[in-house]
């Protein structure tokens, strides 16, 4: 049974049990909901669960592990003489799938019948024709151990079709049915289900565990083949950071750090305070209207294309602040710098810091405020005292999502603070950040198996690990003062 | 109503402290507070009863003006403390507040340390020159509101880790901590124990040699023992309002009557 | 895993060529039956990476690149098994110093270059941070201005063109890297190494981005002078004065014949895997080559690029499908 | 009321007046006024910057919305565009667009002619300039299409070049194509002829928003309909899947997961994902979608999944921080009534996070909408212009995005770009603001204080 | 001790509910509850009477498991409702919490509307087929708690805008709209006035005719007037327990009887 046709029955076998499940228990009980241990819904979930969730695993896992087993079953079976090392296995078997695959969309489309397909070893030299008519690739011309290897590839995978469409359907029956006689007043539908759910919400908390480890996986081997090229100390002490295309370059971190931490310092030295006051004054002080009007407004400020920031940076903020500021002040004659970018990536935070902060601040208790204000204190006292130590887990959460926007920006930096990687306390010079030297390694020029371009896998799992710290310390310090309200 | 105007002239002779006429408070549509005109005197325990739901936490609350932070309440008519306005436009709600306290009818502490909760008020105030000082008020405050001997090791404690009625005096020792003139006390003993309450009553007797205090409460016997001026509300009108002994004694509105007899609630 | 055919020709690399290929992709598409092929960009080194993936539907088709493909490149594709590559050379990329429309002209030669531009200079025999701050103390011919060189950053290819054709040549020209191999006893590895280091103080500011951050810097400040692909120039002349080098101004009729110095090569690279079965891969490559579109006439040379002289040859290349040599 | 007032006034004045403020008051009271300013200055600040940055958006892009048309007869000869004369379009194929081009130029010319239009100094190569490359290709594909036309002459609309479509909003002058390689004096001056003849007309670019992407040389026909389809699928996908999946995510780590070391891991781990640069997401994405489970690339499907996982942290923090605003008293007394913790927080707690739930998803979906670093290493940066199906097939076509067509034409080298990049990105926010209207005002429907 | 046991002894006759044996709460240090026996009969009102802060509503807590919510909360010993011990692993708190109700000491309403606040119960444990039914099963339960008249004309109000009073029958009408088997009261009437009291006590006695009743109290008058039996809680320690009558005119432990006499608090 094709796939979808094998979903859609187990589908709707599960909206009868829905039914089928929720009718028994109320019957079990005499139709008196209240005698039965749970809301007779439950008992239709429940089964709804029973019938969709394990099919569908099977299903899922079949889908996944099928492919490996048929694909070690055929290579296996393909002479030495064809596939002499593993590369080349791997090769043709690309050709085989590929090949299979055609042969079976030539079935479904009719150019083919079954037959034909299964008999068309005859004549290879035209079986390549056939199948790039029917725009499927084959990379080299078809041998006939190839061409006999697909054959038994579709083979197997028929015969294993067959016995997942059986196996699903089993399991959905059998699902269905012990759902249905499971349903009766002392069953504990409810907590069944419960369990469903909370598998879910624990499979989507996974998910963002997953990505951890889907990026430490797809940087790791790269940064490790990057510590074999160039010296681990000379990468994490380096103060230099100088690639160069004939080798000899210097990749130091330091700079790069240093650039992104001053960078994302500055940033948040605008954004927070900024962001924070507007919070504090949509949520305590504005009107409704106001507030109607001005919180989303802030918000578009986070859709705002990067380009664009990065332009303002480079065309107004930044020969702004030269000429007023830094040349004045003796800092030097530099329009990109720590600053421009510091200050327009500010901008760019402020709604990060204002939105969240904003809901948090409100979803304290008025109680809390009227026991301030019932002490004769003011307003802001009120706002300073009361409503922000009880807000902080969240406002801790909003600096952070800015902090972590700020040390992931490219655009504004390249633009704003340049791409020069120095060394410097001065906030009007031109500096740049890791970001930007991943994506510039990574979209560069250099010989993508060089040390000059995995560095920036290297950067990016350094960067990985220095972020976890800075966490780690976040929720340390919300753990030990946050301000528990009732 | 004309027996009210009696009531009140005759206790004109001491000194007024807050003096309302024509209180109206409305909450959105619903009209909370009709026509209320009452007089508070200084130096006075003046005590709030009526049925539940009557207006009676409306009615205080409009004499410090908490009545401003809900937003579909509104206040009509004239408040004046020590003869002035308290709804004039130059009165900074704040200043006022410091002025006339309040303790609220649902304890709330702030989820900070039993220390913190009552020096909050002094510390704004800049009651205390230093440290000791502020250990100074704080422990007078919990001694006042009975809440010392349970909470002095514990100062560092979450008021929000209290029991209900710990809860309850620790938003006393708030309140009194900064030392109003008025104290607005809103069912302040509902969660003590008999001797708890037997204390906090002391303290509103202390507190009256110098201040006034305004308390709501549901126990007549309370009202009974600790105020000399009672006020009864019903449905939002200020029924009647005399001398305490007078109203339970013998009261002129007959649903004053029902309600002291326990017949209306 | 989704099997789907794919019926478009997938093309990933440099963004130097990308305006190329997106010329010749829209014309394909209008001109066949094919769909229009898809053309990322991303940089030549991206590219080459994405090429290198394997050989499939999911992987690209044509890579790319403002350089030759490396050999261990090649070999990182071999192990993939993308072993059949077609290397198709489309052009030149010229390089020109342009400034602001509005400032002084500029004739340069490499060698000023180097003095402006070396982090350290001969100085009395000895090698000292390079002092100049203004073009008129590296030559008085040059007008008085202020030295802001605005060069591609370290991850850009037209950096390494630059650093070989301008600043190494310069050293050589000037006579400073006699000099400095005698400095270092000798090693002449060292000596270029030094030549090609450039400043890094506020007379440089690197490009990480485009040329058009470079336009944008230019705007931004009148004294810089800019490094610029040919073709990004002849887009802009309204804004733009060029600099000659060596006495030549750049052209495309001056880079073909080798008279204007700073030039690089453009390329393509074609999986042979995939020509017989991805539909419309080899029309295409032909059609790029095809005299009516790389020609000296057609309209990549009208925008600004260098038709390769031997383009007879690589259009051969094309058609019989002629594959790299492995490196060894 | 003036008797009762007059009785009613002790007789000395109070200590302190309440209208009369203390010294300490003044003082407060200024603190209070100072931070309230603070707080309208931030506002402000906020909302001027957005202004400005609007402002010169708009001053830029608005121009893109609309386009100079020539309007002019053009004859279509049979000898070139159907050398056999059988009318076959399988022959009619053959002749390429190279063969249509010079059609346009000799149209223009007969008009000049027609119209006895003089310009000094007008070369007839100054004429194939003058209207857009993309006339040959829409003659070709009329021709085709209507392979009856050939031999007549056709009343025919065309986008005229860029530069003169410049010249039309004043951003080509005079004195610039003095300068311009691409552009001549001469030029303008037809084209000042030709509007007053009423061959050249402005409207509104319909094509802008519809039509695909176009090369670097033709400016004037590039659109955004790729990109907008693009954008839209893999929205559909980034809110069908990091919403839910965020929420859920964050209803286990708020309200179920056991409080030790490893739930503490996984939510530091998760605010270390917000940190990750998006580009590396990117990396993830080739790696997984692409390499590894061989979903197609440049495709939006792929681009929503790379989105998805690259917003989901932003949604989470998010709601957990509303989750853990919402006071334990309200799940209290969920529970005491017999509610299981999943209903309570089903019933109870979710319905009133759900404003900051809200605001995490406006934010972390104007963060996707606006992504175009992860987008580069799945080959969505890329010139398209074939438009995707309709889903579910579309969702595995090649398409752009929007942020990836701004970013693609900011790097373009004919300044005729940027106009149309600021346009494009006047597009993104409205279909930013679009997007999230519906957040915005839900949320504040659900908004609400205890 | 050994008198306590004695107590409970006399009292086995009855069916027993609940029975408590060795209760110890801790929260994180503080050992609030210590080594508390008790055992609550079915069909009887029980009073827990006590100082403020004595631990009577965090033993009230332990018979519904509720301080499972709370962090640093410990409970140990065994507590068994029918013979079945509710911290069994197997126990599945929900159910228990369906037949053991609870009110809290401070009231806490949903910010739902006030006819949401009292179905929300009903709603989740199936009690009513259709909206008829459920309107039934709310107005009932709000007449039981003397809401009815007050609230009728506003239950889609919230019940957040109710007075302090209101919101306490609010959330006894939310308890007793699920009928629980048990139902814990914690200070129920501390904001009602003598009439609405009055109802509540009369809604106890009511309930008591099925179901068993524990209800924390100030006040010895209403514990004297409603409860069979009370235990006496003291820093923690369960003093003394067993019939009110003889608990409150013949208390054995001399703690019991300064409380009761109001010399301790
Ligand atoms: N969450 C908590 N964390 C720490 N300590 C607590 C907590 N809740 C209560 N306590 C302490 O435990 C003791 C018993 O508290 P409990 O609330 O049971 O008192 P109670 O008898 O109900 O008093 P009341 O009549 O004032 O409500 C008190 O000393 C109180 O301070
Ligand atoms: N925020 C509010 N919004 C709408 N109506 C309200 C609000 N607060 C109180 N009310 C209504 O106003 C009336 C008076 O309420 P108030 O709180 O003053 O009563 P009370 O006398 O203090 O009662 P209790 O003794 O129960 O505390 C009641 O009917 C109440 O429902
Ligand atoms: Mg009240
Ligand atoms: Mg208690
Ligand atoms: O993008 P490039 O590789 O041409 O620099």
């Amino acid at each position: 049974m094709p796939l979808l046709w094998l979903v859609l029955t187990v589908l709707a076998l599960a909206a009868a049990g829905f039914f089928v499940a929720r009718q028994r228990a109320l019957a079990s009980a005499g139709g008196e909901a209240r005698k039965l241990h749970s809301l007779p819904s439950y008992y239709g979930f429940n089964a709804v669960i029973l019938t969709i969730a394990p099919a569908m695993a099977l299903i899922a896992i079949w889908a996944m592990a099928e492919p490996t087993l048929i694909e070690w079953r055929v290579s296996g079976a393909i002479p030495e003489s064809v596939a002499a090392d593993p590369g080349a296995r791997s090769l043709i078997m690309a050709d085989v799938r590929r090949i299979a695959e055609g042969l079976n969309t030539a079935v479904e489309q009719g150019a083919l019948t079954a037959e034909q397909a299964r008999d068309i070893g005859g004549n290879i030299a035209e079986v390549r024709a056939q199948l790039a008519e029917l725009g499927i690739l084959l990379g080299s011309d078809v041998q006939p151990e190839v061409l006999e290897a697909a054959q038994s590839y579709r083979a197997l995978g028929t015969t294993g079709n067959t016995a997942l469409t059986v196996l699903a359907l089993l399991l959905a029956i059998g699902g269905f049915a012990i759902a249905v006689m499971k349903s009766d007043s002392d069953f504990r539908a409810r907590n069944s289900v419960e369990r469903g759910v909370l598998t879910i919400l624990v499979a989507a908390a996974s998910i963002a565990i997953l990505t951890t480890v889907g990026i430490v996986l797809s940087m790791v081997f790269e940064t490790w083949s990057f510590f074999g090229m160039y010296s681990w100390t000379e990468f994490f002490f380096g103060l230099e950071w100088a690639p160069q295309f004939h080798g000899g370059s210097e990749l130091g971190l330091l700079p790069l750090l240093w650039g992104t931490l001053y960078i994302s310092f500055i940033a948040l030295l605008f954004s927070v305070p900024v962001g924070l006051f507007a919070a504090i004054y949509l949520a305590e002080y504005a009107g409704r209207k106001t507030r109607a009007i001005a919180k989303p407004m802030i918000e578009i400020l986070a859709g705002i294309p990067t380009i664009v920031y990065g332009l303002f940076a480079l065309i107004t903020v930044g020969p702004l602040l030269r000429d007023y500021f830094a040349e004045p002040l003796g800092f030097g004659t530099s329009a990109s710098s720590v600053m421009t970018a510091g200050l327009v990536m500010g901008i760019m935070l402020i709604p990060f810091v204002s939105s969240l902060s904003d809901d948090i601040i409100g979803a304290v208790p008025q109680s809390l405020r009227d026991g301030s204000l019932g002490v004769g204190a003011t307003k802001s006292e009120t706002i300073k005292k009361v409503v922000l130590p009880a807000a902080l887990p969240g406002i801790v959460g909003a600096v952070l999502l800015a902090a972590s926007r700020a040390i992931g920006e490219t655009m504004i930096v390249v633009l704003g603070a340049g791409a020069s990687a120095q060394l410097d306390l001065n906030p009007f010079e031109a500096m740049t950040t890791v970001t930007v030297k991943i994506v510039g390694q990574l979209t560069g020029d250099t010989d993508f198996s060089s040390a000059e371009t995995l560095v920036a896998f290297a950067l990016g799992f350094t960067l990985f690990v220095i972020t976890l710290g800075l966490n780690v310390l976040a929720l340390y310090i919300v753990r030990r003062y946050r301000e528990q309200y009732e | 109503m004309k027996d009210e105007r009696l009531t009140e002239r005759s206790v004109d002779m001491k000194d007024i402290k807050i003096a309302a006429r024509g209180v109206q408070v409305y909450y959105g549509d619903t009209h909370a507070i009709k026509d209320v005109d009452v007089e508070i005197q200084d130096k006075t325990v003046t005590a709030f009863i009526g049925p539940s739901g009557c207006g009676k936490s409306t009615f205080l609350r409009c004499l410090n003006r908490m009545n401003d932070t809900i937003d579909s309440a509104r206040v009509e008519g004239d408040i004046r403390l020590d003869g002035e306005d308290i709804y004039d436009p130059r009165v900074d709600p704040v200043q006022l507040r410091a002025r006339v306290g309040m303790v609220f009818q649902k304890p709330n502490p702030f989820p900070k340390s039993i220390y913190d909760n009552v020096a909050y008020g002094p510390k704004i105030h800049g009651m205390a020159r230093n440290k000791a000082d502020l250990d100074d008020i704080v422990e007078r405050a919990l001694r006042r509101a009975a809440l010392w001997d349970e909470a002095k090791d514990r100062l560092q404690a979450p008021g929000t880790g209290l029991s209900g009625g710990q809860q309850q005096r620790l938003c006393i020792a708030r309140a009194v901590a900064t030392e109003p003139e008025v104290l607005l006390m809103d069912e302040p003993c509902s969660a003590l124990d008999p001797i708890a309450t037997d204390q906090v009553e002391n303290l509103i007797h202390e507190l009256r040699q110098n201040y006034s205090v305004v308390i709501v409460t549901h126990s007549m016997q309370q009202a009974a023992r600790v105020s000399q001026k009672t006020a009864f509300f019903h449905l939002g009108h200020l029924v009647e309002y005399g001398e305490t002994g007078q109203i339970f004694t013998n009261p002129r509105d007959t649903r004053t009557e029902s309600y002291i007899t326990g017949r209306i609630g | 895993a989704v099997a789907q055919s794919r019926e478009n020709v997938q093309i990933a690399g440099s963004s130097t060529v990308l305006p190329y290929a997106n010329i010749v992709a829209e014309a394909f598409g209008e001109n066949f039956d094919y769909p229009t092929p898809v053309v990322e960009s991303g940089g030549s080194s991206a590219g080459l990476r994405r090429f290198c993936e394997g050989i499939g539907e999911n992987t690209i088709d044509i890579a790319n690149a403002s350089r030759a493909i490396r050999p261990s490149e090649q070999e990182a594709c071999a192990e993939a098994g993308v072993t059949d590559i077609i290397e198709v050379r489309i052009g030149y990329d010229g390089i020109v110093f342009a400034s602001d429309i509005n400032g002084p002209d500029f004739a340069f030669t490499p060698a000023q270059w180097y003095n402006a531009l070396a982090e350290q200079v001969i100085r009395d025999g000895e090698l000292v941070d390079n002092p100049v701050a203004n073009w008129s103390e590296v030559d008085a011919s040059l007008p008085d201005q202020e030295i802001l060189a605005l060069i591609p950053g370290t991850n850009h290819g037209t950096r390494e063109v630059f650093e070989e054709n301008v600043i190494l040549a310069g050293c050589e020209e000037s006579g400073a890297y006699e000099q400095l191999v005698e400095l270092n006893g000798g090693d002449e590895d060292m000596a270029e190494a030094q030549c090609m280091t450039v400043r890094t103080d506020e007379a440089v500011v690197e490009i990480q981005g485009d040329y058009t951050e470079t336009l944008n810097r230019l705007q931004a400040d009148p004294n810089a002078i800019g490094v610029f692909g040919l073709a990004f120039y002849e887009q802009n002349t309204n804004a733009l004065k060029v600099a000659t080098m060596s006495g030549v101004t750049p052209s495309t009729e001056t880079i073909a014949s080798g008279e204007y110095p700073v030039s690089r090569p453009l390329y393509f690279y074609i999986k042979g895997a995939h020509i017989p079965v991805i539909p419309g891969l080899k029309d295409f490559a032909r059609f790029f080559v095809s005299d009516p579109i790389a020609g000296p006439n057609g309209p990549l040379a009208q925008y600004g690029l260098v038709s390769d002289p031997e383009l007879a040859q690589v259009q051969q290349t094309v058609e019989k499908e002629d594959s790299m040599e492995m490196p060894n | 009321m003036t008797d009762a007032q007059a009785d009613g006034r002790p007789e000395g004045r109070p200590a302190n007046s309440i209208l009369t403020p203390t010294r300490r008051m003044k003082r407060r009271k200024a603190a209070e006024k100072r931070f309230k300013l603070y707080g309208m200055i931030a506002v402000t600040v906020g909302i001027l910057a957005l202004v400005f940055l609007l402002t010169s958006i708009l001053g830029r892009g608005l121009s893109a919305f609309e386009q100079t048309m020539v309007e002019i007869p053009v004859e279509l000869p049979a000898e070139t565009l159907d050398p056999e004369g059988n009318r076959d379009p399988a022959e009619m194929q053959r002749v390429t667009t190279f063969s249509y081009a010079p059609l346009v130029a000799d149209a223009l010319a007969d008009v000049i002619a027609a119209e006895a239009i003089e310009i000094e100094g007008l070369e007839p190569s100054d004429l194939g300039g003058f209207i857009s490359q993309e006339a040959a290709a829409q003659l070709r594909n009329f021709v085709l299409a209507n392979p009856e036309a050939v031999g007549t002459t056709l009343e025919a609309e065309l986008l005229a070049g860029g530069r003169i479509d410049g010249y039309m909003k004043g951003r080509v002058t005079m004195e610039t194509a003095a300068l311009d390689s691409n552009v001549s004096v001469e030029q303008l001056r037809l084209a000042d002829a030709l509007e007053e003849a009423g061959y050249l007309k402005t409207s509104f670019n319909w094509d802008f928003i519809t039509a695909p992407d176009a090369s670097d040389q033709r400016p004037e026909a590039a659109g955004l309909g790729v990109a907008i389809l693009g954008s839209f699928y893999m929205m559909i996908v980034v809110l069908v899947l990091a919403l839910p999946i965020g929420v859920a995510a964050s209803i286990y780590l708020e309200e179920f997961a056991p409080k030790n070391r490893l739930t503490d891991i996984i939510e530091v781990n998760i605010s270390n994902l917000a940190a990750v640069p998006s580009i590396v997401f990117g990396i993830l994405g080739l790696a997984i979608f692409i390499n590894f489970m061989g979903l197609p690339q440049s495709a939006p499907i792929v681009g929503g999944l790379v989105l998805t996982l690259m917003t989901l942290p932003t949604i989470i923090i998010a709601t957990r921080a509303a989750l853990k605003a919402v006071p334990p008293s309200i799940r209290d007394a969920a529970l005491g009534v017999g509610a299981s913790k999943m209903q309570s927080v089903f019933h109870h707690v979710l319905p009133l996070a759900m404003p900051g739930i809200l605001t995490g998803t406006i934010i972390g979906l104007a963060q996707a909408l606006g992504e175009t670093a992860p987008l580069l290493l799945i080959g969505m940066v890329a010139f398209v212009r074939e438009y995707p199906d309709a889903p579910p097939e579309g969702f595995f076509d090649p398409a752009s995005a929007l942020p990836v067509q701004v970013y693609n034409w900011t790097q373009r080298a004919d300044p005729a770009f940027v106009e149309r990049a600021s346009g494009a990105i006047i597009v993104l926010l409205v279909f930013l603001v679009l997007m999230n209207t519906v957040a915005v005002i839900l949320r504040r429907r659900l908004e609400r204080r205890w």
